[in-house]
């Protein structure tokens, strides 16, 4: 039991939001757009780590849960696609309109156990953001990482985000492959790969040091485990980012449970292991 | 945020007398999402448009908001503005702070206060508005034309000449209406017969339109350009094909029945053409009265007929057409006077008759060819008296209004009167006399000069008094008594929509005013359409006119169809309702309630969280939805919803006039 | 000291002066429908409002008084391009007399949420420290009470300020805090001397063991026992809203025009759009999921993480589900189910 | 076939083993025994081995017309015990669609009126019950009870009505301040099938979350008028009410006024007749002129 | 709003209905069919007819398409008064809307007067396109009784 008053210490709401700016919007895709957030005196709305999700919303409709897909000296960006009611709404946002932010939440990547090791960045569709920060922290220290392979699919050829860091930027970092398919009517230079195990097999990766990073769909999740797993990679070394509806961010609502783990706590990376331990909820 | 930009129109001083413009603007600045207001003197005006127009580029508008008159008005043509800018036409909404605000209420702070709210509530819906596409409709390029009178004859004409196929539908065995009946027309007096037998002749052999006499619209589906109509075309009892015309049945026929065509006057035989010059000059068998079914014997006609033409077995049949547009000419009916009148004895004295029964007496091809003679006696009558607006511009006993072509009829009765019974004498007691068409004042100075006394006043009651009749009146100029003892009265009783005109409204969704004239859409700038897009109306089925405006009328309504079936095909409306899939749980309490049955329920395949499920859901026609939104109120889930009307705009309305 | 029970009328006058008492009473006065059936909760004291002591255990639980079920986080203004928010200030002050001790067991677990775990949410932390809780020992059971199960002792409450034991005519009452003890002197006027009786031994109808609920509910997660069971459960939310110590709550905002307020409300795992995702993806589609989600994390995921289990037993559940969906029945069947396979 | 409740549940268990055994059913839908006296709950019983668990006296207070919607795409059939409430809730949900009638097998019991365990007299709902008599079922366990309430089940209304304006919005809003918004009325009813309801529809602006006075009453009031004309009045909302809400109040209001206005009908009789208010008579009752 | 709020709720209502301000004036929301009684609200401009400025008109396609749910949230965000007006039945231009308009308002007026609204400030009137002089005379006399029963203080959502 907890003596009331004694050790706990509290400053301010954690569910009060602070209003921030939009600063910049980039439209990635028809329905997926970029915001970059900075506070009313033009600082940084919170310190992040790669991997945490922040809360970026509305006042008058609401907030949701996003990864922080960058993070600048005085800016954060929060890249989000038109699904429901909020998103919709937050893509009718121009610059210069104010918005409410809060967070870090969750835990991040764990970029210092990574180090030294080469890196597989697995995603699909919407789930390049979150592998993305990793992915530029590794580029950032580039010393400290082995090969790194991108290997990115999405429905159609408008659906990639992040167009000119996929096709220009990231390939001519050194010691980087990038792997781009889509499902449909992929004309011209991207090429239809499936993302069976043969495609991964091929890839001519040191099984041992290599740590796999992988973001999706439930489908692109389910085949992809399944194919690392018989590659051989250790189940603490794939890593992934579960995705529940999460309402408060600080564990206290109850909602975002899988199991008796919270995603805004304890995740939203976890381990393969941990997913394994985990009830199939 | 949507950027909306909000123009307030003065429509020059119609809105800004009673609404303060400036505080208006002022309030409309400080609404969620107004990036631009303007204020304008004329919206409507091309410099109106112009300005939006160029707003919308410089200010990256993407919503409009139009405070002016009523969107009845000018919705249509601020729409029109839209398609060529690039907001959709749809993302408009316009406050009408005239006919609601400015017009009706004199105190300004009031106005202004409920302008402020009208334009709250437009900025609020249009927020929540999305944009819309039409999508085209097929047209079936036939019209139906309904009500063989002179109306619907030109009409028929017109459109046949144009080249579309045309069916005139006639509940009489004959074409020709009222106009067949009269003897001369004003006011030019040439005969009724040389003008409208020969349009009758033209429809008899036009090879474009289709006669359907003796019939009636039985029952309609569908929407303009589609319409379904079933047409009952009552049983005849003689075959048209077989049958010449040749008329040696009618002679031959035993039993006589008074013609209702001669107002009692004459009498006709159970197998008859109403008139000689009736088009399709064929008879008909009245089966109320023919020996053969009241009786079951004669037969004569059918042992005479050397075609063998009759058919005693024949029976109602069911025609059932597609039609692109439609005309209402049904027409009109004189009041029956007898029941309200009973100063003027109430139909007991058989010389006291309305204006069409002297019209008979008068026709040189009627029951008495052209003499006039007194209907009880058969005398020529010396004096005769005739009395204005019997039923007219009086609320009181018959209708409000003025039925328009008494007065000229009137003088002409007179006019032919002192023309044929050289020392005749002719009282005609008015009101007021109405001739404002083009040579009717003059005609009615000339009847002045053939010596018809015009003594202005009401005749209070009539009473027989040996062969005369005394009429009792008051001569208003001079105030004086005046008594006249008639050989003859004639009654020019008010116009009646016809009785069947109340049907054929409800079918086709087409309203009746107080006295049961059928609407027209708005009367001064669209007199021939209906609200009903598709339904025209051509003569007295809209309101007491005369033959040239109804001739007018007839053509305006063929143009407009015309016009219709010109066009490659219909822009659809777009505000129709949609289904929203998730929430339809398939109960099928909308398909009862949709008046067009436009929605359908159908078993669908759908995956739900990775599971395929099979379930019933509801699917919409947007063919023939028409956006009436009875289906949104009876879904519970509110799974249906309206486009332009949906429940978010409709509550943010609500929400918006309640801050 | 013994606080007469004649005394206990003037007493909660006097507190009620300081501060609002709340007291379980009866609220439907005019007998609710099933004739008679009582609805009980913890409402404000007033001058001759029916004090109600004697029921075993109040429909609405006290969590009402600490976690309202609608409470305002902050409210904001728009005005064109920018926002203003104002957060909501609550200094409450008030006593929760008559806290049975499966009650206050739930209190402390709501505690343990609301306080612990790197983020203490300040709302409930200023009500909490507002709130005196006097705690009042069970002479009586229900037939569904069952919290010595959860090794819960009736007579003494965990975690209250003041403990009254019933002694026949009068409460022997004893402060088991600072605050209580403060509290206390106050009371010092209408209290008496005399000894703590010993508390009433109590026979409850059904006693279960819960040590390895835990464990043995994981093995059971696949079992198809939750399909039959979920089948009976409509999915309402009673039994979330009338558990004290069931915590989740869901936020919106109400609007009007510009100006409006974010708020958060109790919301019940089992209705269908609680983990509802844009886009109609729910990750527990199936009321089978998400009633098995409910009695795991009261009997298993909640032990994991905080220590102890987060049901403790006081049967309301049990009395007012509508379909008889009975948590001790189902911790029963767990025996049955885990040795069967 | 004698009609006490042991025979009828004796019948009903043979019944149940020889449908399950011979396969016509995949599970039964009825009731089995609560921990306490006179405490029961509602029993999916799908292997005849342990049908003794399934029972039927006094205190089978539950309806069980909504249970197999939420199977209804089952490839078996689902075995239904249904009294009179029962079989309309079946009725209402064919009509809506929402299952079809090949799916459900029904096995009839005319029930003479359901007990309280706490006081034990018959409940409200059964003294006021009109259908006693299952009014669809494929085959049936006792003999007819005859039907009609045995007491007015209008009288709480009627006094209601005499009350004034004020009376009676004071009277409701102290009512609608007790509601606890856990949707228990809604999910027991059996006619409110909608797959979102409208409380939860908070962005097209209907309803908040939030349990203010004016919420509860909104939700409460508006949900009553849904299901208003076609309530078969098994009295469940009220029942399961967990802070006793006299609801049947309100929607026996609805019905009165429908019996006056549109005639007298009784929802659920068969699977077709349309709601009253999804059709109209061109001589309904004229006010508006 | 905790349970103690809830419970006195009602006598907060009555208090409040005593002190009015004189220049308050009803706001009565109409939800008028666009093809007849717009069409007659329209006419009533034309013909410079003069009606009370409390009332504000919605349009919508038809009567039919009044969900009753609109009337009690205008009630709850402030209304005063409610009128629904639609075309004469047999008039209505999409033929059967307001057949079910009437069935839905006979049992909805009594329903909402039922739980304590005046039936004054719920009320429904067929108008025609045609009948301007009805439209301002049921907006007059709506104006008027609205007035004397003062502001609605009932269903009504706080700080509305």
């Amino acid at each position: 039991m907890i003596e009331i008053g004694h050790d706990c210490t509290c400053e301010g709401n954690p569910l009060v939001p602070q209003v921030c700016k939009v600063i910049e919007i980039t439209t990635e895709t028809s329905d997926v757009s970029s915001f970059k957030v900075q506070t009313l005196d033009g600082g940084l709305p919170f310190e992040f780590v790669p991997g945490q999700l922040g809360m970026f919303g509305i006042a008058p409709h609401g907030e949701c849960m996003f990864c922080v897909s960058m993070g600048g000296p005085d800016w954060l960006e929060f890249t989000v696609k038109r699904v429901g009611t909020v998103t919709k709404r937050i893509h009718q946002l121009h610059v210069g309109q104010q918005v409410i932010v809060r967070g870090p939440y969750g835990n991040h990547w764990p970029t210092e156990q990574c180090k030294g090791r080469d890196m597989l960045f697995i995603a699909g569709g919407i789930g390049l953001p979150p592998v993305r920060t990793f992915l530029l922290h590794c580029l950032a220290n580039r010393a400290d990482y082995g090969r790194i392979d991108l290997v990115y699919s999405a429905s159609t050829k408008h659906d990639l985000v992040f167009k000119e860091q996929l096709f220009e930027l990231w390939p001519n970092e050194p010691n980087t492959h990038v792997h781009i398919s889509v499902y449909k009517d992929c004309d011209g230079n991207t090429c239809t790969i499936s993302f069976t195990a043969p495609f991964l097999e091929d890839l001519g990766l040191d099984v041992s040091n290599t740590t796999a990073v992988l973001c999706g769909g439930p489908s692109l999740y389910r085949t992809c485990s399944k194919a690392l797993a018989n590659m051989g990679i250790a189940d603490e070394n794939i890593l992934t980012t579960l995705e529940m509806r999460m309402k408060c961010g600080i564990g206290k609502c109850g909602r975002c449970n899988v199991g008796e783990k919270y995603i805004c706590l304890d995740g939203p990376v976890f381990t393969q292991a941990e997913v394994n331990a985990m009830l199939k909820d | 945020m949507s950027r909306i930009g909000v123009f307030l129109c003065h429509c020059g001083t119609n809105i800004a007398a009673t609404v303060d413009m400036t505080r208006l603007a002022e309030a409309t600045k400080e609404l969620p999402g107004v990036v631009y207001v303007e204020e304008n003197k004329y919206m409507c005006s091309e410099p109106g448009q112009q300005a939006v127009k160029q707003s919308i580029i410089d200010r990256g508008i993407d919503r409009i908001v139009i405070a002016s008159c009523s969107p009845r008005m000018h919705e249509l043509t601020f729409r029109k503005m839209l398609t060529d800018t690039s907001v959709n036409p749809y993302m408009l909404e316009i406050a009408n702070i005239r006919e609601q605000c400015s017009w009706v209420h004199k105190d300004k702070e009031a106005g202004t206060k409920k302008a402020i709210d009208l334009v709250r509530m437009a900025v609020a819906k249009v927020d929540r508005n999305a944009p819309l596409f039409t999508s085209e409709i097929p047209i079936t390029k036939r019209a139906l034309v309904i009500g063989g009178g002179i109306a619907g004859i030109q009409a028929a004409l017109d459109i046949a000449d144009a080249g579309f196929p045309v069916t005139l539908v006639e509940k009489e065995p004959s074409i020709g209406g009222k106009m067949v009946m009269l003897d001369k027309t004003f006011p030019t007096m040439d005969c009724s017969a040389c003008i409208c037998a020969p349009k009758m002749n033209d429809v008899g052999a036009h090879p474009n339109i289709e006669i359907m006499s003796l019939s009636e619209v039985e029952e309609v589906t569908g929407y303009v350009g589609n319409f379904t109509v079933t047409i009952r075309q009552k049983a005849k009892y003689i075959d048209y094909d077989l049958c010449t015309g040749c008329g040696l049945c009618e002679q031959k026929c035993p039993s006589k029945v008074t013609s209702e065509y001669e107002r009692g006057l004459a009498k006709r035989k159970a197998v008859y053409k109403p008139f000689a010059q009736a088009v399709p000059s064929k008879p008909i068998i009245d089966a109320k009265n023919c020996r053969k079914f009241t009786e079951d014997r004669c037969g004569v006609c059918e042992k005479l007929c050397t075609v063998n033409a009759i058919r005693f077995d024949d029976e109602d049949k069911l025609v059932t057409l597609e039609y692109g547009a439609v005309i209402i000419a049904t027409g009109y009916e004189l009041i029956d006077w007898t029941s309200l009148y009973g100063e003027y004895g109430a139909g007991a004295y058989p010389d006291v008759i309305d204006g069409l029964t002297f019209e008979r007496i008068i026709n040189a091809s009627g029951p008495t060819e052209g003499h006039i003679v007194r209907p009880s006696d058969g005398k020529e009558p010396k004096t005769v008296v005739m009395i204005k607006c019997v039923g007219s511009r009086d609320p009181h006993k018959g209708k409000a209004y003025c039925s328009r072509a008494c007065c000229m009829y009137g003088a002409k009765h007179a006019h032919q009167f002192l023309d044929k019974i050289a020392d005749g004498e002719c009282y005609v007691f008015y009101m007021d006399v109405r001739a404002m068409g083009k040579g009717y004042d003059e005609f009615y100075m000339n009847t002045l000069q053939d010596g018809a006394t015009y003594i202005r006043g009401r005749v209070a009651k009539i009473y027989p008094e040996g062969d005369k009749y005394i009429c009792i009146g008051e001569d208003t100029i001079s105030s004086k008594i005046v008594t006249v003892s008639a050989d003859l009265v004639v009654l020019d009783t008010a116009m009646e929509p016809q009785e069947s005109a109340d049907a054929i409204g409800r079918l086709f969704g087409v309203s009746r005013d107080l006295d049961g004239w059928l609407t027209e859409a708005h009367p001064k700038l669209r007199p021939v359409e209906t609200n009903t897009a598709g339904v025209y109306l051509a003569g007295t089925a809209q309101g007491p006119k005369d033959i040239p405006d109804c001739v007018a009328q007839a053509s305006a309504a063929a143009a407009k169809v015309i016009g219709m079936f010109c066009l490659k095909a219909l822009e659809s409306n777009p505000m129709i309702s949609v289904v929203d899939e998730i929430n339809c749980r398939g109960c099928g309490d909308c398909v009862d309630v949709c008046p067009y049955k436009a929605i359908a329920m159908e078993t669908v395949e759908r995956r739900e969280n990775s599971v395929w499920v099979t379930r019933d859901i509801a699917v919409i026609n947007s063919g023939l939805c028409q956006g009436c939104g009875a289906c949104t109120a009876s879904c519970k889930s509110s799974a249906l919803d309206l486009l332009g009307f949906t429940n978010e705009q409709i509550l943010q309305e609500v929400d918006a006039l309640c801050l | 000291m013994i606080l007469k029970k004649e005394k206990l009328g003037s007493l909660l006058d006097m507190l009620a002066g300081t501060a609002t008492v709340l007291v379980p009473t009866a609220f439907n006065a005019e007998g609710g429908s099933e004739g008679g059936e009582k609805a009980t909760g913890f409402l404000p004291y007033q001058a001759g409002s029916a004090v109600d002591l004697g029921t075993v255990k109040t429909t609405r639980s006290p969590k009402d008084a600490l976690l309202p079920q609608t409470e305002t986080l902050y409210s904001y203004e728009q005005r064109g391009e920018d926002v203003t928010l104002t957060e909501t200030v609550n200094n409450t002050n008030q006593i929760l007399f008559g806290v049975r001790s499966c009650d206050a067991y739930s209190i402390a677990c709501l505690d343990e949420v609301f306080l612990t775990r790197t983020f203490v949410d300040t709302l409930y932390y200023e009500r909490r420290l507002g709130t005196l809780i006097v705690g009042l020992g069970c002479t009586a059971t229900e037939r569904s009470c069952f919290c010595t199960s959860f090794e819960l002792d009736p007579a003494v409450a965990p975690g209250v300020d003041i403990q009254l034991t019933d002694a026949g005519d009068g409460y022997f009452a004893e402060a088991l805090t600072t605050k209580g003890t403060e509290a206390l002197d106050a009371w010092k006027p209408f209290l008496t001397e005399g000894t703590k009786p010993t508390p009433a031994e109590l026979e409850f109808t059904f006693k279960l063991d819960t040590a390895k609920l835990g464990e043995q509910l994981k093995t059971m997660f696949e079992d198809p026992y939750w399909q039959d069971l979920s089948m009976k459960c409509l999915g309402c939310g009673t039994c979330a809203f009338v558990c004290p110590s069931c915590y989740c709550f869901d936020m919106s905002q109400n609007n009007k025009g510009s100006e409006g307020y974010r708020f958060r409300t109790w919301d019940s795992c089992t209705f269908v759009d609680y983990s509802m995702m844009a886009g109609f993806h729910n990750p527990r589609p199936t009321k089978m999921k998400r009633l098995r989600n409910r009695f795991m994390h009261k009997l298993c995921f909640y032990q994991e993480r905080y220590g102890n289990s987060l049901c403790c037993g006081c049967g309301r559940c049990i009395e007012l589900c509508p379909v008889g969906i009975d948590i001790s029945r189902v911790i029963e069947d767990v025996e049955r189910v885990v040795a069967h396979d | 076939m004698s009609n006490t409740l042991a025979s009828v549940q004796e019948t009903l268990r043979q019944r149940a083993r020889t449908l399950l055994e011979d396969g016509t059913i995949t599970y039964l839908i009825g009731w089995e025994a609560g921990r306490f006296e006179g405490q029961t709950t509602p029993l999916i019983l799908r292997k005849a081995a342990d049908v003794d668990r399934l029972i039927y006296n006094e205190f089978c207070v539950h309806i069980l017309a909504k249970y197999p919607l939420s199977d209804k795409n089952i490839e078996g059939t689902i075995g239904v015990v249904v009294r009179g409430c029962d079989s309309r809730g079946i009725n209402l949900a064919l009509k809506d669609g929402q299952i079809k009638r090949d799916k459900l097998y029904l096995i009839g019991i005319p029930c003479e009126g359901m007990k309280d365990a706490r006081t034990g007299q018959e409940l409200k709902k059964c003294l006021q019950c009109t259908h006693r008599n299952p009014v669809v079922y494929d085959e049936l366990i006792g003999d007819a009870v005859e039907d009609g309430a045995k007491v007015d089940r209008f009288a709480e209304v009627a006094q209601l009505e005499s009350l004034s304006v004020d009376e009676r919005y004071d009277y409701w809003a102290a009512i609608f301040s007790r509601c606890i918004r856990c949707k228990a009325c809604r999910d027991t009813c059996p006619s409110c099938t909608c797959r979102e309801c409208f409380t939860d529809q908070a962005a097209m602006g209907w309803q908040g979350k939030e349990t203010s006075l004016a919420e509860n009453q909104n939700y409460g009031i508006t949900r009553m008028f849904h299901i208003g004309e076609r309530c078969i009045e098994c009295g469940e909302c009220e029942r399961v009410c967990p802070v006793r809400l006299p609801l049947m109040q309100l929607n026996r209001k609805i019905i009165k006024d429908a019996y006056e206005l549109f005639g007298e009908f009784y929802a659920g009789i068969d699977d077709c007749t349309p709601h009253p208010l999804d059709h109209y008579l061109l001589d309904d009752v004229e006010e508006f002129m | 709003m905790s349970l103690e709020q809830a419970v006195e709720a009602p006598q907060k209502t009555a208090a409040e209905a005593a002190e009015v301000a004189e220049d308050w004036r009803p706001k009565i929301l109409a939800f008028t069919c666009n093809w007849c009684t717009y069409a007659g609200a329209d006419l009533a401009g034309l013909n410079r007819m003069n009606y009370p400025a409390d009332v504000r008109l919605l349009r919508l396609p038809c009567s039919g398409r009044v969900n009753p749910q609109f009337v009690l949230h205008a009630f709850q965000k402030g209304c005063d008064g409610v009128l629904v007006c639609g075309c004469h039945p047999g008039d209505c231009h999409y033929s059967t809307g307001n057949y079910f308009t009437r069935r839905r308002m006979l049992l909805y007026r009594r329903y909402l007067e039922y739980l304590g609204i005046e039936p004054e400030r719920f009320q429904i009137r067929w108008i025609s396109g045609s009948e301007a002089g009805k439209f301002r005379d049921t907006v007059v006399d709506a104006c008027e009784a609205v007035a004397k029963l003062g502001p609605n203080t009932k269903y009504r959502e706080e700080g509305r």
